[in-house]
């Protein structure tokens, strides 16, 4: 059972939500982050994920991997869509349960953080205006840096 | 020489044009890199983008073997 | 439609969460206590919650209209449970809809800590030893200061 | 003199061994709740509690009405 997967379809949060309930643990923090209306100011009618899906894994299982080590938690998950979104889709979810709250927020936190910053998976941005665009956040210089989701 | 897949992702892929090619080539990764921009016309200097090799993260000075997969890695934009 | 309340017996977190859900909004953060199986150490069987209901309702309503004018959030929401409750149970449910998460964990952050801190509700713990006692953090001179969930 | 309703809840409700009483009293709820500690042997000091009226929050110096609705509030323990 890996922490960290790619789905490449619409996938159900209670189930995963479930596997990460234990009598030991009394906290439970999650993220998930959905397809908006709109990113930097324009209006935007959906996007496609794309992912090396190979090294997706394994970096995101890295991540999953390190966070467990990092924070007194009891357990964490992710998972991370790729394929046509709409707006309102989920594109990814992250669940961290723990024994108090104060970890369960930090590494939910720390988790999104790293995949947004290290998994190889890549965000076209469909417009209402007819373009169309990827997304490379650290290197676009001709725009400012997009630290949205 | 040493004969390796290279893989084209997201923009990267827009500005070859083709998701993947067979390339023949001798020397590093950055090397290879640096080849194939002025093949292809990437915009990306190697410094904004990272290197895999056979789908875990490798680096610039690494050299491919026989029948390596390579990827660019540009920016990624996930969550 | 108010924010917070008291909820006397065990509620869905799906629909709850489906009222923030909104095309401007990006990120989603939550919270929830779940009854664990140990506090401070002890073999716990369960616990029952009890509030002065409706300084509980007013006094919850306040946090989450302050959340909404102190942080960049779409929308919040808060449940709490009273009465008997049983080991894995859910205890209390927060969450936030906001454009970006930063102002989504900043947000569901200060909810349950400020709903902790202020929120007129009581618990009674029952121990496997057959004992039971009410927690009354800050004031308890005779144990260390209850941090947990 | 003024008579006025108090609610008393865990572990107030345990040590007065009621759950809420019909007072009359004059005075604030600070001299309100000094009597009434008195009365029942309350461990805690007024600054260990907050007080309400009417089920929103007040002031230890707020002077109840005839009617009011009074609760000592413990420390509380939700979440």
């Amino acid at each position: 059972m890996t922490r960290f997967a790619i789905a490449d379809a619409p996938f159900e949060i209670a189930p995963l939500r479930a596997r990460l309930l234990r009598a030991d643990a009394g906290a439970y923090a999650s993220f998930e982050g959905w397809v908006r209306d709109h990113n930097e100011g324009r209006a935007a009618l959906g996007l496609r994920y794309e992912a090396y899906v190979a090294l997706a894994e394994s970096e995101g299982a890295k991540i999953l991997d390190e966070a467990m080590t990092r924070f007194a938690i009891v357990d964490a998950a992710c998972v991370h869509r790729i394929g046509e979104l709409a707006v309102g889709d989920l594109a990814v979810w992250v669940g961290v349960s723990a024994a108090h709250r104060d970890a369960a927020f930090s590494a939910c936190r720390w988790i999104i953080d790293e995949v947004k910053a290290r998994v190889p998976i890549w965000k076209h941005e469909r417009y209402a205006e007819g373009d169309a665009q990827w997304l490379h956040p650290q290197a676009d210089s001709e725009a400012s840096v997009r630290g949205g989701e | 020489m040493t004969r390796a897949t290279v893989l084209y992702f997201a923009g990267l892929r827009d500005a070859a044009g083709i998701a993947q090619e067979t390339v023949d080539h001798d020397g590093d990764l950055a090397a290879l890199y640096a080849a194939l921009r002025a093949k292809h016309g990437f915009a990306w200097p190697q410094a904004s983008l990272r290197v895999s090799l056979d789908g875990a993260f490798a680096r610039w000075s690494d050299t491919p073997h026989e029948g390596a997969e390579i990827a660019f890695i540009p920016p990624v934009s996930g969550g």
